[in-house]
């Protein structure tokens, strides 16, 4: 029985097509301005592969514009699923979207325990780091293996992410300015942090798992496995673990009988 | 090459035995000994806490401080919410580290919610072996007198009780000259910094008093006798562009003060519980019991902006600015620390009427002044010059 | 004279040269991550077409996020007086200037003569700041200049509850997502915006005469809510960014007037006593700051040291001035003791010591 | 004091609920104590409203001060946050105040009600009191805020010092103070303390938190008889009309229809889903949106420990100075958040989550209540160890700037997602 998840991100919009459990397709289209038009393109591409379909969830931070989709979930909710198909052994998932982080805990029977995502100052987000990016004038991923050959790293702690950037100003314009590798690690290091304190809020359980498109980013993955003390499984594709959970409970729904 | 002379004050060589108990604080040299011979070290948190009568039942009071600079609070923040005072949160991220776990017992006072909520949560998630909370009137009535004394004669029983040993009239008259003669000698210092260019610099009275709340008093009354001798006949003379005082939240960082004193100006008093409020007023005995004239002593001092009236505090302010002849005021105050947010719409006219300017600033505790800070307090400096002219 | 202001703002650089009170160079070019390498190449950039060189500028006064790393700037002054000096310039009746930089926005009170009475900058949190709008920019997809005139064509202005610069802009994501227009969420913005600003300046107390300084006074759409909302019609600069470097190059030409005087002029150092007259005359016009003159004396009577905003000079230290004659022997008992003293290695003849 | 004086807040408080009132009137199913209600708020500010021109004098006090003093000597009681309360929910005009705060001085961590507070008074928008009290109960800013306002009205005041703890010599200090305030309001009104009529205030008060006890009680019932509307004016009764006859009849009138509500077996929402426990306050500038939320969602708040669950105890009218100061020992509020921070606490969230079958707990994490946020998470463990899982939502009381009403909504979702996936 085929089902699909869509995930309608700030950024990109994802959706995973799923036969049998059994991931079979799955495709990434950058939201733009006019979100359900890109949603229904994505959902085409992924259709495309494999003939028709029935059973859908959406979820995501656009939801509400796919009113072709009539179910809907939480994105919280999808990410324990997703998670628990991908990584059965996995407690704790943090989830470092372009938008938010939220960081999910996992009961016995893998279903959504607590969660935590960030509190009024939001910073330490896949959009903070493109933003740093840019000032060091260098690309994402540059500037992660250059993190790795840092001496020492200020400390960068204003919670607001305009102000951690005036905080990285201040140390480019310092006198002597701060050696390029130090900042990058100090920006890291603040969004690990960030992301640690979250943890500990819904408390550190082993295994761990990291998702969502900053994942992919070896650097941070990397301080971040040594902030948290363990190895950390990272899926394959860590965009799509949200839309994969929405498909696996278009699954249960269609068993339960459950249209609306 | 241009050679600029910098004055490095080789003749005040105590001060840097106080920087070196700052820097190891809290495992400095001093109570890892003590410790090791058994002694007991007792933690306070509050300038309501009477250290007399740790000091006289032959434990070693240390003051719990957080971080030196402003760091990034994890655990703090997961277990107390960010909407607690940075300094509340930097202590118990410290305790929960367990960089105080030598600590034997925790005395807490229910002077503001940050102080009173960081003693509920040492309680219950740092094994620190003994806890005591003084309740803490607001007012100085008699009334309240008579009840802040029950506390301390409670407090006093406790304290017996976990120690095993009675604690004497004797031993409480050998504190109270002990923390008196401390007491003088701190006045002394600040004494020197109401002359037209003083001998020392608010950073380094803030080192001394940092090093005061962490080291035996014996000791350190020894250290700050031997200071004041080689200060007074230093020579040394530090011209400034302004006179200024800090006033507001609880501050242990000397980074702060002297990212002020690097834009030419000298911070030359301050109202902080961390500075003149915590030595300003002596014991008294006049007929009175040690015990009974040591509660008097404690909440009759130089008052936390928790004290009802606050014009009590507000006058002894006003005395220091015309003192210390004070041009400018600088205002920390810490986000969510409420006593002090409270008192800038009160105690700013007031200055405001006798000339004196004040800058408010938004800090978290051990903030050592960013550029921002750097920016509003040059901008200062360059008004009260302005007004001067 | 030639003078000159340059403000390193963190997203902006502008320099401004002045000859006697006369703006004859300015430029605004990019901040970049090197300062020091911005600050000697706005100052060429702004230099060019006036042939002049940097040796031709008498005093230069930095300001802005960077004033520190400017190397040949005589003295640097904080963002706050160089508005408040700038905006006198132009008009001398302004009382009350709202500076929205790049970082941080400010409510400034001044006097006729410019100078700051009272200030305050916006707190911890960076709503109404050019940073903010930037990001809003970004997220529209519309360069930052024609915000302005975006938000102007707006029918209704959707609130924007939120002040917080991060939650704004997912704000603004969602309202774009569900087919809100550009204009009505920029509007939408600019009123959240103004609320701030006013409440700002509502602590400073508002006085006749108003202005609008920094880069986001071109953006009309703002200065139209912030005019409606303060009330008063606010007087715009021709070019309201560059009021920070006119303010600094304005110090300079009033800091040199008053440092000049002194330069040339000869200080004694010394007092009389029962036994005789004792001075040490440094002359600074002649003297440069080599500091030949310390190590040679083996009573350390002699430092340089550096005022503000003027060159290095010898000068007698504070701790020996009141004991000279127990410490120094007099030039010639020395000279004959050890060969050399301070006037003997003192290549420019600038010491002179009376017994 | 005669003479017109600005209560352009005041004046259209009172056309609110009055509109209110006859709006509810229309509806069969409304609820009786609710318009019984809205009828005693309309006779609060009326009373504000004509206090001077009918020569009596006013005096302001803050939350859990003991108005039972004011009303034995008939001096008209103002309640400032339950004022600044009253904007936020009704005239949405609370914006205005806030500013005003900001003005003078105020730092935005400051409580927003008490920002709230000093803007009113500064705008005048309220009488002048002639009597500015304020205690430490229940946190700074109450302690601190009363100076502020004599500045800005000029008034004379008197602070209230409650004690930390409940000890024999802090309740004598505790009854010490009141002696003295009452000594102090003889003075500055010319009133002279009745204590047969304070004492009658304590019989109706001891009565009250009986009733209190047993609405409690009624709404362990499944389904639940009340929710969300209910807990606000349950609070809003004990803070502003202690021991008064109108409060009496309210809650007689309101524990009977609960009553009956929970004999016939019909709950506030039909299908009950999910049975909340709320802790804190929602936000008042969100509560009909919330309303809806929950009715849609088919969830109910059934019980809040830290503000409906009365200490054991009963008063004495034979000392009714002793009465009100162990009333203030027997608040809900003071186990939890002044004092120490002991079992007893924990104890009520175990008890009231194991009584009243509860599902899940929302925690309203009010960022101007520093010293209540800061118990969340002994609070969340507590729950846990009882497998109910908490949702913590950042939030303000009257500040609509601190969280939007989609975040709230979807994090509400996830929340009830989670109870259903259990």
């Amino acid at each position: 029985m085929k089902t699909i998840g869509i995930d309608a991100g700030s950024l990109n919009i994802k959706v995973v097509v799923l036969d049998d459990n059994k991931i079979t397709g799955y495709s990434i289209v950058p939201a733009g301005d006019d979100g359900t038009a890109s949603a229904k393109q994505a959902l085409e591409n992924a259709l495309v592969l494999q003939g028709d379909a029935c059973k859908t969830v959406a979820t995501g931070i656009g939801v509400k514009l796919l009113t072709f989709v009539p179910q809907q979930k939480s994105i919280t909710t999808c990410l324990a699923r997703g998670v628990r198909f991908l990584f059965p052994s996995v407690k704790l998932s943090i989830d470092m979207g372009a938008e938010s982080t939220t960081v999910i805990k996992l009961n016995d029977k893998g279903r959504l325990a607590d969660w935590a995502n960030h509190d009024k100052c939001a910073s330490g987000t896949g959009l903070f780091l493109q933003q740093m990016a840019k000032l060091m004038a260098m690309p994402i991923a540059e500037m992660s293996h250059l993190s790795l050959k840092a001496q020492s790293r200020p400390e960068i702690t204003s919670t607001c992410a305009v102000f951690a950037e005036s905080e990285v100003i201040s140390y480019v314009h310092r006198m002597p300015p701060t050696p390029m590798p130090d900042i990058a690690a100090g920006i890291y290091y603040s969004v690990v942090s960030r992301v640690m304190s979250l943890c500990k809020r819904v408390g550190i359980e082993k295994d761990i798992a990291v998702t969502g498109g900053v994942a992919l980013n070896t650097g941070l993955v990397t301080i971040l496995e040594k902030e948290i003390g363990t190895k950390v499984m990272v899926p394959e594709v860590p965009q799509i673990v949200a839309a994969l959970g929405a498909a696996i409970i278009a699954g249960e729904n269609a068993q339960k009988g459950i249209t609306q | 090459m241009l050679v600029i002379v910098e004055m490095i004050n080789t003749k005040l060589a105590t001060l840097d035995l106080f920087k070196e108990v700052n820097n190891t604080f809290p495992k400095t040299k001093e109570i890892v000994e003590l410790k090791s011979k058994g002694k007991k070290v007792i933690g306070w948190l509050c300038t309501y806490v009477p250290e007399e009568i740790i000091h006289a039942a032959g434990a070693l009071p240390v003051r719990i401080t957080g971080y030196g600079q402003e760091v990034e609070l994890e655990d703090a923040n997961a277990f107390m919410y960010i909407n607690n005072c940075s300094f509340s949160r930097s202590c118990l991220q410290m305790g929960l580290k367990g960089e105080y776990e030598y600590l034997d017992g925790v005395i807490g006072s229910s002077t503001c919610d940050g102080a009173r909520r960081l003693f509920d949560l040492w309680c219950h998630y740092i094994s620190t072996p003994f806890h005591h909370m003084i309740s803490v009137p607001r007012k100085y009535t008699e009334q309240a007198h008579t009840l802040y004394y029950d506390q301390i004669v409670l407090f006093k029983k406790s304290f017996e009780d976990f120690m095993g040993i009675a604690i004497s009239d004797e031993a409480l008259l050998d504190s109270v000259y002990v923390y008196n003669e401390s007491r003088r000698l701190l006045k002394r210092l600040y004494e020197l910094r109401k002359l037209e260019n003083p001998p020392i610099t608010g950073a380094e009275t803030m080192e001394i008093l940092n090093a005061n709340f962490r080291m035996p008093k014996e000791l350190f009354n020894r250290y700050l006798n031997k200071l004041l001798e080689e200060l007074e006949t230093s020579g040394i003379e530090h011209k400034c562009r302004s006179r200024l005082m800090v006033t507001g939240s609880v501050m242990n960082n000397p980074e702060f003060i002297k990212s002020i004193e690097d834009l030419g100006a000298l911070v030359v008093t301050d109202e902080l519980c961390t500075g003149t409020r915590y030595w300003s007023d002596t014991v008294v005995l006049d007929g009175r019991t040690p015990l009974n004239a040591i509660s008097r002593r404690y909440l009759d001092n130089f008052p936390c902006a928790r004290m009802v009236p606050s014009d009590e505090r507000f006058n002894r302010v006003l005395d220091l600015v015309k003192d210390y002849r004070v041009d400018g005021v600088i205002s920390q105050i810490i986000r969510y620390c409420v006593p002090y947010a409270h008192d800038v719409p009160l105690i700013t006219p007031r200055l405001k009427v006798i000339s004196v300017p004040t800058l408010g600033l938004d800090v978290e505790y051990g903030t050592s002044g960013s550029g921002q800070i750097r920016t509003r307090v040059q901008a200062f400096l360059e008004m009260l010059e302005a007004k001067r002219k | 004279m030639i003078f000159a202001g340059i403000d390193i703002g963190s997203r902006g650089t502008k320099t401004v040269i002045m000859k006697d009170h006369e703006i004859i160079a300015s430029t605004i070019l990019d901040t970049g991550p090197e300062s020091v390498k911005t600050a000697y190449g706005a100052m060429y950039a702004t230099l060019q077409g006036t042939g002049l060189q940097l040796e031709n500028v008498n005093y230069t006064v930095a300001t802005g996020y960077g004033r520190v790393l400017v190397p040949f700037a005589n003295e640097n002054i904080s963002e706050i007086s160089c508005h408040a000096r700038g905006i006198n310039y132009y008009y001398p009746a302004v009382r009350t200037i709202l500076d929205m930089g790049g970082q941080d926005c400010k409510a400034i009170r001044c006097d006729a003569e410019g100078h700051v009475t009272n200030f305050v900058m916006n707190d911890k949190c960076a709503g109404g700041t050019g940073r903010f709008l930037e990001m809003i920019a970004d997220v529209l997809g519309l360069p930052l200049m024609e915000i302005g005139e975006t938000a102007l064509q707006s029918q209704n202005i959707i609130p924007f509850n939120t002040v917080c610069a991060v939650f704004a802009k997912s704000e603004a994501i969602a309202y774009l997502r569900q087919g809100v227009s550009r204009s009505d969420i920029m509007a939408g913005l600019n009123e959240a915006i103004a609320v701030r600003c006013l409440n700002l300046l509502k602590k400073v107390s508002i006085e006749k005469e108003f202005s609008i300084t920094g880069g986001i006074a071109k953006n009309k759409g703002m200065v139209a809510k912030i005019k409606e909302k303060v009330g008063l019609e606010p007087l715009l600069a021709k070019d309201p960014q560059l009021i920070g470097a006119i303010g600094a190059a304005l110090f300079a030409c009033e800091n040199f007037e008053g440092k000049e005087s002194e330069d040339n002029g000869k200080v004694q150092y010394g007092y009389i006593d029962g036994s005789g007259e004792y001075f040490i005359t440094i002359d600074l016009a002649k003297c440069d700051g080599c500091g030949q003159c310390i190590p040679v004396c083996p009573y350390t009577v002699f430092e340089v040291t550096r005022e503000d905003g003027r060159k290095p000079k010898a000068r007698v230290t504070e701790s020996t001035r009141k004991r000279l004659s127990y410490i120094c022997p007099g030039h010639a008992v020395c000279l004959k003791a050890r060969r050399s003293n301070c006037r003997s290695v003192c290549t420019k003849d600038a010491i002179n010591l009376s017994w | 004091m005669t003479g017109t004086e600005n209560s352009s807040q005041i004046v259209s408080l009172i056309r609110t609920f009055k509109m209110l009132n006859r709006f509810n009137r229309t509806r069969s199913d409304a609820r009786q104590s609710r318009i019984l209600y809205f009828d005693m708020l309309t006779e609060y500010y009326t009373q504000i409203k004509n206090a001077h021109d009918a020569g009596k004098m006013i005096a302001s006090h803050p939350v859990f001060f003991p108005a039972e003093i004011l009303y034995a000597m008939d001096i008209v009681p103002m309640h400032t946050e339950m004022t600044t309360w009253m904007d936020a929910l009704f005239l949405k005009e609370q914006g205005e105040l806030l500013a005003k705060g900001a003005e003078l001085g105020l730092a935005p961590e400051i409580c927003s009600p008490h920002r709230g507070v000093a803007g009113m008074f500064a705008l005048q928008k309220v009488p002048r009191p002639d009597i500015i009290l304020w205690s430490n109960l229940i946190c700074d800013n109450t302690a601190k805020f009363g100076e502020l306002v004599m500045q800005i009205t000029g008034s004379p005041g008197y602070f209230l010092d409650n004690p930390f703890q409940n000890s024999p010599a802090e309740m004598s200090y505790l009854v010490g103070e009141l002696k003295d305030m009452i000594h102090f309001l003889e003075q500055n009104t010319g009133r002279k303390m009745d204590y047969t009529k304070l004492s009658d205030i304590v019989v109706r008060m001891d009565h009250e938190i009986e009733l209190y006890r047993e609405i409690s009680d009624l709404r362990k019932a499944v389904p639940c008889p009340m929710s969300i509307d209910g807990y606000l004016e349950l609070l809003g009764a004990d803070y502003m009309f202690p021991g008064q006859p109108a409060s009496a009849k309210y809650l007689t009138l309101l524990r009977d229809e609960l009553k009956i509500q929970v004999e016939s077996g019909r709950g506030v929402i039909s299908p009950e889903r999910f049975r909340l426990m709320t802790l804190f306050i929602p936000p008042l500038y969100l509560i009909n949106h919330l309303a809806d939320i929950y009715a849609g969602l088919g969830t109910v708040s059934v019980v809040e420990p830290m503000f409906t669950r009365w200490s054991e105890g009963r008063l004495d009218p034979s000392k009714p100075l002793e009465s009100i100061a162990l009333k203030s020992f027997l608040l809900p509020e003071r186990r939890s958040m002044y004092g120490l921070f002991g079992q007893t606490a924990i104890n009520d969230i175990t008890e009231s989550a194991e009584q009243f079958k509860v599902d899940g707990a929302v925690y309203w994490a009010f960022l101007g209540c520093r010293h209540t946020c800061a118990t969340i998470k002994i609070i969340k463990e507590t729950l846990n160890d009882v497998d109910v899982p908490m949702l913590t939502i950042d939030c303000d009381l009257v500040d609509p700037t601190v969280n939007s009403k989609e975040d709230t909504q979807s994090k509400f979702q996830q929340f009830i997602e989670l109870l259903e996936d259990r």
